[in-house]
């Protein structure tokens, strides 16, 4: 399975979505340039987080008018498995790969620390290695993570499982906790948290590993399944 | 011609930073403040366009950039 | 929207005769030797570029001959003080970059961009020498928490530092925040960046090579920051909130992309020399790259990028604008140089030449505006000896017995009290804005001694720190200093990691004033013996002067920035107690010594007599007999004793833990026979750590010590969920940890609120 | 009464977002905007106070937090 890594100027965690798929998983994985026109050799994007375009405007705002989101739009269309966090997740939502927005944290202010999220769907590509509700750590560092979205996409949302975690403590004022939301066919997540920063004992905890597990063992069954066929 | 833009927060969705600056203001003394919504203010510089042209295109940047509609409105004004 | 500008320049004759330079801090024997120097008297742009060379900022004029004095060599230092930033060897080809530096002034008068830019400043020191860097700490001083004013300052500067670090992605991994009237009208911000670099891939700020092109890279020059090194080297006044033209705005995006482009440059090899444009723009960077390499430079100053209209020879050379680099490359490296910046969209303009002429030529609409020996610029800057003299506080302390205080008996409500003082308290406000994990080699977050920082691809960290007690330094210079010196080295060692070597930032008052002077070179004389004895050189710093107020100067605070190696991961410790049933060790001496402490200011509500001693024998002892415990394995946490004393860091363990600890301490074993109970849990002897063993290690830990000539005893063990302590038998404190907790976790939440 | 205030940038003093926001649009084709400034817009409900007093007070709220007068400029209106 062949992972992209996005890279629009300004990412920051690029580098470390890039660590955590070569530590869990050992998979290829390519750094892929903004300006990029072909995602078609990659099973799965990553669009990191960070500052990209320094988040000026809005966070998320300016990259998604990139070259490279044409093709993630594509992929998605095509079914491949786009992860988008933090500033992955912001770019998402302003392309419209995936519905709400988000707004600046209620406290006006950076937020980094340890979060418990509860995993709501784990019927997804991202989510099948975790429990149905088990709850995980994974740290946040977000200065607008406050998730919104209008009743009549929340109640979709909800009828959808495309709410894919909440929060265990609301830590930014998001609509009804929501910290990570799937599109609609569930092959587009996006998410505040940072799983890629829970992958290593060091680091203090390995909840973020069965995220790229996850992802792996979908693929594989996804595979395995056209091999059949 | 010359656009002024202006983004506004719109009214259904809650403003966290029109939130945190009336506390501010209550706690500094100014409670006859009542409500408050803080939004974005651009002036643009456009150059040698007519008006109406100028009109569309900023129409344009706006919902392509300068808003996001899922969560903001805006209006704007030409001058010159 | 045509812009007043300064059209209207001064003549040279008009300078000379209405001492138009003293407006910009020259005096008039300097004056004098400028004017030697050119031959002629200087045009209104060649005083304005001697000016800020010759400030205290750039030039050290008041601070050199102490600045002497500290040791700067060690068989691992590979760049000691001069470039951007000091070089440290860790082995394996890879080396540590870091130092640390002051944005004080321009902080008090727009706290969020002052800081900011302060963060934005001391990072590109580190990648212009051509590291990564790999995280950033800072160190901060306001007055009292209390008045809106310093809640403002406080607020907006940790959002400067966050929003500066978080953007560019560089985790903020730790620092330091006290609160003290001192330091009322005139906070500290330091900033310090570390970074890592291959031994072939270090640079130096040099323009060497006649006839080779010189390259300004970074968005345009504007009209900010004028004089900034000036304004840095003077106080603070009312004035000062009007010299608006000082600030300047940070855009941490560009630097983001001025970084990666510039570090693509180095690693291509094409690179002759690189300097970051810090204070005084592009006058001090072409000046003391031309200097290093004994040449000329010709700047064409039509060339430069301009953010505004009009701009002056004078306004170009003496703009602070921000994310600005300045390097040379062969003329056939040209075109690869550009391209680099190309893909980046990082503006890149060849503004110069490198000559043979040992001046600084500085062409404008075909005239020549400037033409000054480098060497004049760099060298001759005059250096004054200031006199010193012993200040009568000093004298008056000497009679203050700290030991005839009232005894304090009420030890649980002393604890909660020093737990709650905002300089004490959790700073979990502060750093929990800041990324502290981006690059995902965090691996002692903020909150126990130091930070620690993996390397990639080793197993080996790297552990980091700021510390200075500048209430100790007031009291007593020479020690203060010693004891800033040996208290970072003991975060350090606690942390796992050996001292390598430290970068200070000598924030002191006015050095025109004698008794100041004098806090300086006693300050200097024991930081420098520390460092002798701790052998960790000091391989680079800064010095903030003119730091006053109102009510006269701050407290003398040498601020010591230190690094240490972790030579395998498993080695990492923090101070929090990992389990129930470990049992506690304290090493050192506890003293009756509440001069300077937290509980003196809290409890008592002074600041006086003489600080804790310290013996830097000693000391040494401690940390290589503590370094080799924590490296054979046999210690679960280690915590140094500091601010409130022993009952601080074992609250603070217990916290961090979510444990808590029964302690029985015996006079005899831990001191003096008899010592009173409130001295025994709150003085701040130095030179102690509280550590804690399983029971099976315990044993091996004691006689591993004692046989460093460390003395250690057992005072308990971790236990239960409250904090309990007996004194020679006799019950002095039970509170419940998360009583502790929240009285720590929310003080400064509370008063922010 | 309502107070509408803006608050923009410095003419002298670096506007980053406006810079980056500026690229954008010309990226996307707007080549027309010669410059962008960006700065804030707030609009305040005062209840029932006089133009008189409102006018003092909306200028102190400026001075005191809506605006940052080492960088910022503002101004304001009142209506009704
Ligand atoms: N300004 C700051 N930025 C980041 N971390 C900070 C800051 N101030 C304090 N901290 C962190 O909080 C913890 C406690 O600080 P402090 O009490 O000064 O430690 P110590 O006394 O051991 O030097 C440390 O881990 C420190 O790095
Ligand atoms: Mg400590």
């Amino acid at each position: 399975m062949k992972f992209a890594v996005l890279v629009f100027p300004g990412s920051n965690c690029d580098i470390d979505c890039y660590k955590a798929v070569e530590s869990v998983l050992g998979e290829p994985v390519d750094y892929v340039w903004h300006t990029a026109t072909d995602l078609s050799p990659y099973d799965c994007i990553l669009v990191p987080g960070g500052f990209s375009y320094g988040d000026y405007l809005r966070c998320g705002a300016i990259s998604r008018f990139a070259p490279v989101m044409n093709e993630v739009a594509k992929a998605a269309e095509e079914g491949k498995f786009v992860l988008g966090i933090c500033n992955g997740f912001q770019i998402l939502t302003e392309a419209g790969l995936l519905p709400g927005a988000l707004r600046r944290n209620m406290s006006m202010k950076f937020a980094c620390r340890d979060t418990v999220l509860k995993v709501e769907n784990n019927q997804t590509p991202f989510t099948r290695d975790y429990e149905a509700g088990e709850e995980i750590i994974i740290p946040i560092a977000h200065g607008e993570g406050n998730y919104y979205c209008d009743e009549e996409t929340l109640e979709e949302l909800r009828a959808n499982g495309q709410i894919a975690f909440r929060y265990k403590s609301n830590p930014n004022g998001s609509v009804d906790d929501i910290a990570g939301v799937t599109n609609k066919q569930g092959n587009v997540l996006g998410m505040m948290p940072h799983p890629e920063r829970a992958v290593n004992e060091i680091l203090g905890t390995v909840d973020g590993k069965k995220m790229f597990t996850s992802i792996i063992n979908a693929w594989r069954e996804q595979h395995d399944a056209a091999n059949v066929r | 011609m010359k656009a002024k833009v202006y983004v506004t927060i719109k009214q259904s969705v809650l403003d966290p930073q029109g939130v945190a600056v009336q506390g501010a203001l209550h706690s500094l003394g100014f409670n006859e403040v009542e409500s408050l919504r803080i939004g974005k203010y651009m002036e643009l510089e456009l150059g040698d366009v007519n008006k109406e042209e100028a009109e569309g295109r900023v129409k344009s940047m706006c919902e392509k950039l300068l808003a996001n509609t899922v969560v903001e409105d805006y209006r704007y004004e030409l001058e010159g | 929207m045509t812009q007043q500008m300064s059209v209207k320049e001064p003549t040279a004759e008009q300078i000379a005769d209405q001492q138009i330079y003293k407006q910009m801090g020259v005096s008039d024997s300097e004056f004098e030797l400028i004017c030697g120097f050119l031959g002629r008297k200087p045009n209104y742009t060649e005083i304005g570029v001697f000016s800020v060379m010759w400030s205290e900022h750039c030039a050290y004029k008041n601070s050199k001959p102490l600045l002497r004095k500290f040791p700067v060599t060690g068989p691992r230092v590979l760049m000691g003080p001069g470039e951007g930033a000091g070089i440290v060897d860790i082995g394996d080809n890879q080396a540590v970059v870091f130092k640390i530096e002051s944005h004080n002034h321009p902080s008090a008068v727009e706290p969020f961009q002052g800081a900011a830019t302060g963060v934005g400043g001391i990072i590109r020191d580190i990648f212009s020498m051509g590291a990564r860097p790999i995280a950033t700490l800072n160190s901060l001083r306001f007055g009292r928490l209390e008045s809106d004013r310093v809640k403002y300052l406080f607020e907006h500067v940790v959002s400067g530092i966050a929003g500066y670090g978080n953007c560019i992605g560089i985790p903020t991994v730790g620092g330091e925040v006290v609160f003290d009237e001192s330091y009322e009208g005139n906070p500290l911000v330091n900033a310090m960046c570390v970074g890592l670099i291959d031994h072939d891939k270090i640079q130096r700020g040099v323009a060497k090579g006649i006839g080779n092109p010189v390259f300004y890279v970074g968005p345009p020059t504007g009209r900010d920051g004028i004089h900034g090194a000036t304004f840095a080297s003077e106080e603070l006044t009312e004035d000062s909130q009007e010299r608006k033209t000082a600030v300047q705005v940070g855009d941490p995006f560009m630097e983001k992309l001025v970084m990666e482009s510039c570090l693509e440059l180095i690693n291509s090899g094409i690179v002759i020399g690189i300097q970051d444009m810090g204070a005084a723009g592009l006058t001090c960077s072409s000046a003391e790259m031309a200097s290093k390499a004994g040449n000329g430079l010709e700047l064409y100053l039509d060339q430069v990028p301009q953010r505004e209209e009009g701009m002056t020879a004078y306004e170009m050379m003496l703009s602070e604008s921000q994310e600005r680099m300045l390097f040379v490359v062969e003329p056939k490296d040209e075109a690869q140089a550009m391209e680099i910046f190309e893909r980046w969209g990082v503006i890149c303009a060849k503004v110069g030449k490198v000559t043979d002429t040992g001046r600084l030529q500085l062409l404008h609409h075909g005239e020549i505006v400037g033409d000054m020996p480098v060497h004049a610029l760099v060298d001759e800057c005059p250096i004054y000896n200031k006199p010193s003299s012993v200040p009568s506080y000093y004298e008056k302390n000497a009679a203050v017995d700290t030991t005839a205080y009232n005894e304090v008996t009420d030890l649980g409500g002393a604890l909660k009290k020093v737990l709650g003082s905002p300089s004490v308290a959790s700073k979990a406000w502060v750093y929990e804005q800041y990324d502290y994990m981006v690059r995902t080699n965090t691996a002692v977050r903020p909150g126990s001694d130091a930070a620690v920082v993996t390397i990639d691809g080793t197993r080996k960290a790297l552990a980091m720190t700021t510390d200075c007690s500048g209430r100790f330094v007031y009291l007593d210079p020479e020690v203060g200093g010693r004891i800033a010196v040996s208290e970072a080295a003991r975060n350090i060692v606690c942390s796992g990691a050996e001292p390598l070597a430290i970068t200070d930032n000598l924030n002191f008052g006015s050095p025109e004033k004698p008794e100041i002077f004098w806090q300086m070179e006693k300050a200097v004389d024991g930081m420098a013996e520390a460092c002798r004895e701790l052998d960790t050189p000091v391989i680079g710093g800064n010095v903030s002067l003119y730091n006053e107020n109102a009510k006269g100067s701050i407290y003398p605070t040498p601020v010591v920035g230190m690094v240490g190696l972790v030579h395998d991961v498993d080695h990492i410790t923090t101070q929090h107690f990992k389990g129930e049933g470990d049992i506690l060790i304290l090493t050192g001496v506890t003293k009756a010594e509440l001069g300077g402490s937290e509980f003196q200011q809290v409890v008592h509500g002074v600041t006086e007599g003489r600080p804790p001693q310290l013996d830097l024998a000693v000391e040494k002892k401690l940390l290589s007999g503590v370094l080799e415990a924590i490296q054979s394995g046999l210690v679960r946490s280690a915590h140094d004793l500091s601010d409130g004393g022993l009952a601080v860091a074992l609250a603070e363990s217990c916290i961090g833990g979510g444990f808590g600890a029964q302690v029985s301490l015996h006079t005899g074993e831990i001191g003096e026979e008899g010592l009173r109970p409130d001295f025994a849990l709150f003085s701040e002897s130095q030179s102690r750590i509280l550590l804690s063993a399983t029971p099976e290690n315990a044993d091996a830990l004691l006689s591993g010590l004692k046989a460093h000539g460390v003395p250690a005893v057992k005072i308990g063990r971790v236990s239960g969920l409250q904090l309990h302590i007996t004194v020679d038998g006799k019950e002095v404190m039970s509170e419940e940890v998360h009583t502790l907790k929240q009285v720590w976790e929310d003080a400064i939440p509370c008063l922010m609120k």
